[in-house]
């Protein structure tokens, strides 16, 4: 399952809803990114978070399929926030529900790599020195690559 | 043509979406970009690196070589910073 | 924070006050351990986790300590529960917050990994079968080992 | 010397807990456990394999040449399979 959506969400409510009733999941792997009040040695304010409404839905929908053709996966979601957030509140949401821990603890992290890398979201930092673009960042390249395969990926 | 822009490109080139009819010899992205580095002096600062540039094509990523046709929507982004 | 426990603990409530008023933190990674109705071939009815009160909280909080001097964590929390649960109860969380991603996902399987082969806990199964004493899985062993060092181990 | 039985190791020697005095020539683990196989035959099959067996004296995991004192804590119980 995939959202994005301007309003927060409930950690605790959607891990329950996701698992709910099947009795097949022995390990759920999270991940949950939140804003933070500080990138390098800029103080941050506030970020907002712009996206290309259409292809975002299309690449995460991707990614997750992606997720579960490579791992035996009982459930998965992706819910990611768009707009203006302040340090401390959540910006997205992956989690990956398998039998076994390994399966989801690496899909989890395939879901937020793919997501940083392919996902058309781009953070606006409101800063002491005014709005800036936050910059791509090399690890992140690096480490969406190291799930790449001869096959054919799930996007660019 | 619907060109869409994000991030800064949309501060650059001063518009967040535009329609466009480049000429018929503009048939793959590459030359929808040389075109519009021409567009004008936002247009140009914003296309100078096209290093920095991402392009997707009716919604899927595109490389230079990809076709643009009429009625398709192109999407001009720096590389994504989500999560 | 290290908890074991009987009653089962909600997650949600359980990640907000771990990263709560700390904006340094910008991922938490989380594993949940659930009871599963199937093991191999065998139908769970329910498990009674054992363990050795005293050792088991020893052990924990040495885990956490190496998990803090591994990477540059923000917060860490495990809980674990004893005592009979059903299919689809929460056995075990676990989760890391750091400033950065890939430190938050490493800290939350080492936690999960050291703690499945070096905490006392055992796991009693309930089956059609009668009840089964859980052998060790080989493959915890092999997911612990990964992270061996040179240095001197937290435990063992 | 407090010895403790977790898992099958207390389904098979029939004891959570007991206190015992081994003679004074008994100063390893190795030898507590050996000393241990003769105590009756719930011990004799509960110590039957001893690489199936984890150790903790004083609430800390051992190796079969640690040494054991009167007034000790001693655990025996399998590997462990919580999480």
């Amino acid at each position: 399952m995939i959202r994005v959506q301007e309003h927060d969400f409930d950690v605790g409510a959607e891990l329950a809803a996701l698992t709910a009733g099947n009795h097949q999941v022995g390990g759920l792997a999270v991940f949950v990114g939140l804003v933070r009040d500080m990138a390098g040695d800029r103080d941050i304010d506030a970020m907002t978070l712009e996206h290309y409404p259409g292809m975002t839905e299309k690449m995460l929908a991707r990614i997750e399929t992606e997720a579960n053709e490579r791992w035996p996966l009982e459930a998965s979601l992706i819910i990611h926030r768009v707009g203006r957030l302040e340090p401390g509140e959540q910006i997205v949401l992956v989690a990956a529900a398998s039998a076994h821990r390994q399966a989801a603890f690496d899909a989890c992290q395939f879901l937020i790599d793919w997501l940083k890398t392919k996902a058309p979201f781009w953070k606006l930092e409101e800063t002491g020195q005014g709005a800036l673009w936050v910059d791509a960042r090399d690890s992140d390249t690096a480490a969406t690559e190291r799930w790449s395969t001869p096959k054919k990926g799930a996007a660019e | 043509m619907k060109l869409l822009y994000f991030a800064w490109l949309k501060t650059k080139t001063g518009v967040a979406e535009e329609d466009v009819a480049p000429p018929p010899e503009v048939t793959t992205v590459a030359e929808l970009l040389a075109w519009l580095q021409q567009r004008g002096p936002g247009h140009a600062e914003a296309l100078a690196d096209l290093s920095a540039l991402k392009v997707a094509v009716n919604q899927e990523y595109a490389q230079p070589g990809d076709p643009v046709r009429p009625g398709d929507e192109v999407a001009l982004f720096p590389p994504v910073t989500g999560g």
